[in-house]
């Protein structure tokens, strides 16, 4: 074991931290309330500290190597963020609290609404989403909503490449639509013929990453948009990819009409080991009365109001509202606030041509690696220069190894793997997306840990079928867990 | 400042490597038309200047480290301990992304699978998930998991009217037409309203006004209906409060923000989800499960990933992906650095001080308790005034945050407010607050 | 290479963390005081992040484990104590502000002074000294200064156990008296006979630690107390053993003229591999006068101060001052402040009744280890009752393993060694010091380790004489590095 | 709150081991009539309590965080960039002691070995050692070293006037009578005064008025006499100013709060300490070296033990044990954090806006620049009143600190006011300061 559970730590009777006695007349709890066991680690401050900093260390992140998940923008998370997310000013503010006395988150969310409009080219934003998902779920039931409300209750269907990730046809079902897969041609566009033949009456709108999940700008992205919109369908972006974009296009000037940003991928804010993420949409003029809220809009003629900004003319008064027509509330209070922080932090240094120079950076690199890695893997798209990330084949001729054990062997020279068997549609699929805080060297030094591993495949194939050897732990079979489920320290569900 | 490595002489030889001249050729598949927008952005400042601009937005909000605030409605001011954060900012936890190689991971695939356990120890349920987004969206996810699991064959979901207002909000955005939602005021009302299409009857305790419910007879209700129970409870209540699992709960959700998270105006959350053995694989969002490595040595991976999107796409549970991951840790420390003592002594302090709060505001002549029932650590305040007018002059006469102004969630409540208390309040704050509830009713 | 130097990472031109531009005119600097060269290295960021967690994970430290490094009381360091010394109030103030914009700081060191001197029993208090070593040479001076007052010039002797720490005969020298050397009887108290033949005109004073280096309380503490005193000499007592005798006993009260803490082992305040500490001196009335300042003092009948802490006449003002016969100043400023927060939070939670506590399980560990460790090495004074800590010889009989091989060894089975070859006076000392925030379990893992090594020893010595095996790296060649001394990235000294 | 794990039963067993019956026995050796003392201390809080209390008492200062600061004279307000913190907070830097046992220490080891060879490269000496207490002490022993390298033959120090009064007053306390510590006024005087029993000329430049020195010059006479040379100097300054080892100094030392080290009132701060190749051996403060393991690998250790106190004892080059350690990391991650480039601009930022605010008080009426020599951040203003009433004024009325009022440390200087410029204080500031000595020299 590496590390023993924290329910194996410590005695019974061990106290952690301890709280003020009771300091006022006690009130009996009614007997059919009360609870008869509390089944609680009983450890001490000093186990819990010991306990998860081990833990920890068996983590790989960001701050350890190089990080190339493809599809997840595993970019530096700049440490200013944690800073500025943990003023007292900001943490401490209670969501409830009335709107005079939280200015300053308002002003912050306001601002960044306008960015994020600006950078997107959209004409509003609602920050309310809680990651990329769930933008998605904002997004499509927008689409819905925006149909019905024209009275145009035919469409049930949208439209999905087969390159896409899996929650933009989950979402669909989620949304009460059907999802429909456009194949891919082989230049890894959108199959504009099938694309047109799926276009009508029925047709609710379109689901598109741009760069595509492999790493590629849709080269009829005009006449992908037109299409759709000319049959009444509306363009949803996946944002997860807009890493590639910042400052060089702008989804809503190639006419999307809803669109969500990933601030846990593009703008900096670290994954914390699977989230908190936050996923803000922003829309089209047609789609913006329509925004989940609340969002904030600024008011310039308040009279009373005092504030930290003054009630100076100029200045105006921030407040929550509800747009219109919204689709309603996503969730409780208003967003990931905290994630909101990070991101305008991020943000208001680099300015325009910061985000510029990020998306510029993210394409050399990925470009720079899809050149050196060319001459060890195939690539399906070798021939068209990549986005911020690209996909190889991890096969070999004449090999039992997959691209699985090549990520395992990766693993054992200090690199996190590349994302595995996604997309779909790319055979033994490895998605590299390296990000812009990469330097020469570190991917230098992937290419030649990668050059020897197929080397070693070649040699000596069991060492990767095996992989990895160095690591905490050697490799878990995943299958058998899902068989054998055992999710709880103590509980022992039967076996399947 | 830009977080970027390369040189000039490095960009150089990478064009080189790539074969084009110039950055620029990269994109040439974007139509031209649309290429290099002018953005309307603040120009570029270092990270000096950053710090003291947000720093200056804090200030603009009212500052209550010392404040009284007795406002919750669903996000409460707990003590942090130190050592929370402490973890939380260890890079190894914080800069990881989800757990999808397990070798790599270890150290998050155990902190969620004793998150999963804590939670199953707090709830009295057999398998918990690794988070939802907040606590309305994992009863939204409850639901659908309900409707699921009857496969269309009942899609009625009958909700007790004291749930938290943006807990329905969200469910009826989740749902949209997929199921109907109906209201019950009472136990009664549900008797009479339930019915074999009934998927799920949902009830929170302690409610949206405080009040603790009786699970079981709900539960009963429920059962007797064939439907299922969704419990949303307030985890700090449960350092003393009966599990729900015991009281016959199929489904127990709730917001984990209490548990070591802090307010931060909202958000980010902890959705906490746990359900029986025999729903596990209905059950959305990650899980984490025990597994052996290829020498049999014990280790965790990311179980039953067959139910998610990235494996099932369109027949999925859910469309969850990113989760609440680093929030959960947090939960998961804080609930160890308490321990079992620790924790039942947070729950007992929030019980007992809010008993003496209200129990000094009910004697007030001008105000009084609004029901007569067993609460935890919330109570609705009748007040001679509006509630937004005693909030307002607690404000700006004695610095104090007051209660959750009702009427700005139920019409005609606009003279309660519920008041929340917890272990930060102390008996000073408190007998502050009667004081000032004195003037104001006297003024 | 465990991980490259700081210098060997990044490339010319590479930056790291920005500043603003020059927006002021520029004024020319004269040639003659330009610099030509600036060899730093040239990182990013996320260079920077990397390489320093990186390196953390190669040490230990009690945040990993258990750590009994005996003379160092490495207990837990308590969270709250980085957040107090970190509240911006604190950080912010500038050493030089004037008294009145700095009144919680003087509060706060006021309030740490009178603990410390309740504690220890004395009549005043300094928080000047930086550390142990620091506090003695204050404490060497004012007994130096006490006599030279009288006008009695001869006494130019500081006698000093056998077991004492380094610091104590070096502080000697330092302070311009002579070190002699007392030696220990068999039960490792001081032996009284030699003593009082020690004692007379010539002797300043007597530098003991009590608890004694041996984990042992004199067990004539009083009678050498006497002894000294009656030749005129004072006694200075070395409090880095404190740890035992809190809420126990007050060696002011034993009649200890003199005596250094050290917050960084018995307050808690962490040890940051090296330092910084605090080594406040705590005093006797006829040494009061001497006390190194700044110190802080109260006032009660201030009128035009305008103060957090208003000018109501029940509350006092505070301010720094020379005592009036001070030794002088011993650094810059005020003492280590940062270490004086954490110390005050650490006594603020623990009372009298939490200081006794930990006293007693220090004792209460200690006694457990060394009545389980018995079992299994030898103890020079295991017939008696230890104090925080003992010493047990790390040798076998017909063996080459050393007290360093075992050491070794431990860091294989998880474990910091204890401290090796001191005290002086016992063969192959290991001396372990649990502290009192360590639990049984740890304790007993510890002696399962140690059987299982002296079971190795015996077996298969090779195992410990090559030992670390499990550790980042192999065992060093320390006799060879002070040979070839290489102390710089780049420059290469000539070899000895 | 008592970090102790022990519970009531472990406790039994253990003294069952040990076989007494309480723990009091174990303390039987100590004299009864003193044993267990009540102390007047506080009664015992928890942790929630003890932070709010602190939290109090840090609001008992004034909080300048938007307040200009225009105070250095030995200690300065830099920016202090996030990653140096997060490094710190690390807790196998944080929690591990000296690094006796280098094989579980590389991490601290190695990063000790790269701040010797930072220091180096700023000052252009050839050694440096792991850290003193701070600037004061680092002079302290670096007159005890010269001292020791005369082996008595030389007893006299000359010290230029112009040093920091806490480095003079702390190299006398640790003196005492083992040498004669002399002034002198400029370099005339000091040609006059020094002669074969000098063993140390020590100048500090900038100098304590602000003044750079011309150390070459100092080192011209100090070597004519056989004597050595010893700087004091500010690190910042020597991101642009020439390294003192380029000009001949034989020991450099200075107060290395500047790079990374919070002002925190005075400390912990950290005293850096270089010398040339042929003093390491009689340079006190633990020094890291490069070693082979037995296989070969190259790692760090501590080194030249020999020296040190706990090896020679009452031989020992100096009595220092803990030093400053984490500091000394500090300052390594904010030099690695800034680089060439950053530590450069903040070096010409300094230098410029003081430049800046140097003229644009000298252009006011009644205030005017002592000195019209080169200085780098610092420079003395001579005020139309006494410095300690602008002082009071600029706190009051514009909410500025200003900088040392040097009638503090020198007779005579009363109206003279030492004031410190650095990229803290914005050309915003440096305008705002600029007015309000206008005004007040109006008033
Ligand atoms: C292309 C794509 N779309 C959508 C998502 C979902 O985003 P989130 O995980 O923030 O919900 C992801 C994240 O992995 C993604 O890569
Ligand atoms: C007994 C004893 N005396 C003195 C000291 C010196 O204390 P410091 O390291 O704080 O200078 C130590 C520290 O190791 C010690 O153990």
């Amino acid at each position: 074991m590496l590390e023993p559970l924290i329910y194996d730590l410590g005695v019974a009777g061990r106290r952690g931290v301890k709280y003020p006695a009771i300091d006022v007349p006690e009130t009996p709890l009614p007997d059919e309330f009360k609870r008869n066991e509390l089944n609680l680690p009983e450890v001490s401050e000093s186990d819990v500290v010991r306990h998860f900093t081990r833990l920890s260390t068996l983590n790989y992140s960001i701050d350890r190597g190089f990080y190339p998940l493809g599809s997840c923008t595993m970019k530096y998370n700049p440490r200013i963020n944690e800073m500025t997310a943990r003023l007292a000013g900001f943490t401490r503010s209670h969501p409830l609290q009335p709107d005079e006395t939280v200015q300053g988150n308002l002003f912050l969310m306001y601002y960044l609404q306008e960015w994020l409009k600006e950078i997107g080219g959209f004409a509003a934003v609602s920050l309310q989403p809680a990651a990329g998902a769930h933008g998605e779920l904002a997004g499509i039931l927008m689409i819905r909503a925006y149909h019905q409300d024209r009275g145009d209750l035919k469409r049930d269907r949208i439209l999905i490449p087969d390159s896409a990730h899996g929650t933009n046809p989950a979402t669909t079902t989620m949304s009460g639509f059907r999802a429909v897969q456009i194949p891919s041609d082989e230049r890894g566009n959108i199959d504009l013929e099938k694309l047109r033949d799926l276009c009508d009456e029925t047709t609710a709108g379109l689901m598109i990453t741009n760069p595509s999940t492999l790493g590629l700008f849709e080269e009829q992205i005009e006449e992908i948009v037109e299409l759709v919109h000319s049959c009444g369908g509306l363009v949803y972006g996946d944002g997860a990819n807009m890493n590639a974009l910042l400052g060089i296009t702008r989804p809503g000037d190639l006419g999307f009409d809803v669109m969500h940003y990933n601030l846990h991928k593009t703008f900096s804010t670290p994954h914390g080991g699977g989230g908190p993420g936050s996923g803000p949409v922003g829309v089209s003029e047609r789609l913006a009365p329509f925004i989940p809220g609340p969002i904030v809009i600024p008011e310039w003629n308040s009279d009373d109001h005092d504030t930290g900004s003054g009630s100076d003319n100029d200045i105006p008064w921030y407040r929550l509202a509800m747009p219109e027509k919204s689709i309603g509330r996503l969730k409780s209070f208003h967003g990931h606030f905290g994630v909101f922080i990070r991101a305008y932090t991020y943000i208001r240094q680099l300015g325009m041509e910061g985000l510029r120079r990020v998306a510029e950076h993210a394409v050399l690199n990925a470009n720079y690696l899809q050149a050196r890695v060319s001459e060890l893997l195939p690539l399906p798209y070798g021939d068209r220069s990549c986005m911020h990330e690209f996909v190889a084949e991890g096969h070999l001729e004449n090999s039992d190894v997959r691209a699985l054990d090549i990520s395992k062997r990766l693993i054992d020279y200090g690199f996190h793997p590349p994302t595995n068997y996604f997309p779909l549609i790319v055979h033994e699929a490895l998605m590299i997306e390296p990000t812009e805080t990469e330097s020469k060297e570190a991917l230098d030094a992937f290419v030649e840990a990668l050059a020897r591993i197929i080397d070693e495949a070649k040699q000596n194939p069991e060492l990767l079928l095996t992989a990895p050897h160095n690591a905490p732990i050697r490799r878990l079979d995943e299958v058998q867990a899902a068989k054998q489920l055992v999710l709880c320290c103590w509980a022992r569900p039967e076996v399947e | 400042m830009v977080y970027i490595p390369h040189t000039e002489a490095e960009r150089k030889a990478m064009l080189r490597t790539v074969g084009v001249g110039q950055i620029g050729e990269l994109f040439e598949d974007i139509p031209e038309h649309v290429r290099y927008p002018d953005l309307e952005l603040p120009r570029p400042c270092t990270e000096m200047e950053a710090i003291a601009e947000l720093s200056e937005i804090s200030s603009f909000n009212v500052n209550h480290q010392d404040t009284p605030v007795f406002l919750g409605a669903g996000a409460y001011r707990h003590y942090i301990p130190a050592v929370v954060d402490t973890i939380l900012q260890r890079g190894e936890f914080l800069t990881a992304y989800t757990p999808y190689q397990p070798e790599v991971s270890q150290g998050t695939l155990q902190a969620i699978y004793e998150y999963q356990s804590m939670i199953c120890a707090l709830t009295g349920m057999d398998v918990a998930n690794a988070s939802h987004y907040d606590g309305a969206t994992a009863l939204a996810e409850a639901a659908i998991m309900a409707l699921q699991i009857y496969r269309g064959k009942r899609t009625n979901i009958l909700v007790l009217d004291t749930v938290h207002p943006h807990y329905l909000q969200t469910m009826k955005t989740y749902l949209q037409d997929a199921a109907e939602i109906q209201n019950a005021s009472s136990i009664e009302e549900l008797r009479l309203k339930i019915d074999d299409n009934t998927a799920l009857v949902v009830v929170q305790s302690p409610d949206y006004l405080g009040r603790l419910r009786h699970i079981e007879s709900f539960g009963d209700v429920a059962r007797g209906a064939g439907a299922l129970l969704a419990a949303v409870v307030n985890p700090i209540s449960l350092g003393m409060i009966k599990a729900p699992g015991d009281s016959g709960a199929d489904i127990v959700v709730g917001e984990g923000q209490p548990l070591g998270i802090p307010l931060s105006y909202g958000g980010p959350y902890l959705g906490f989800f746990a359900t029986r053995n025999k729903h596990v694989r209905r059950m959305s969002g990650r899980i984490v499960g025990e597994a052996k490595d290829i020498d049999g040595n014990p280790g965790y991976v990311l179980t039953l990933s067959t139910r998610e999107q990235h494996i099932r796409r369109e027949r999925a549970t859910s469309n969850i992906c990113t989760n609440q991951g680093l929030m959960a840790l947090a939960a998961t420390v804080y609930l160890a650095a308490l321990g079992k003592n620790g924790f039942e002594q947070v729950s007992k302090l929030c019980y007992h001080r809010a008993h003496y709060a209200a129990r000094e505001i009910g004697d007030l002549d001008s105000f009084s308790i609004a029901y007569d029932e067993p609460f935890f650590n919330e109570f609705v305040v009748e007040c001679p005034i509006a509630a937004r007018d005693v909030n307002e002059q607690l404000l700006d006469n004695w610095g104090i945050i007051g209660g959750r102004d009702l009427g700005e969630d139920l019409s005609g409540m606009e003279n309660h407010m519920l008041v929340a208390v917890t272990e930060m309040n102390s008996r000073d704050q408190i007998d502050q607050l009667v004081s000032a509830l004195e003037e104001i009713s006297n003024a």
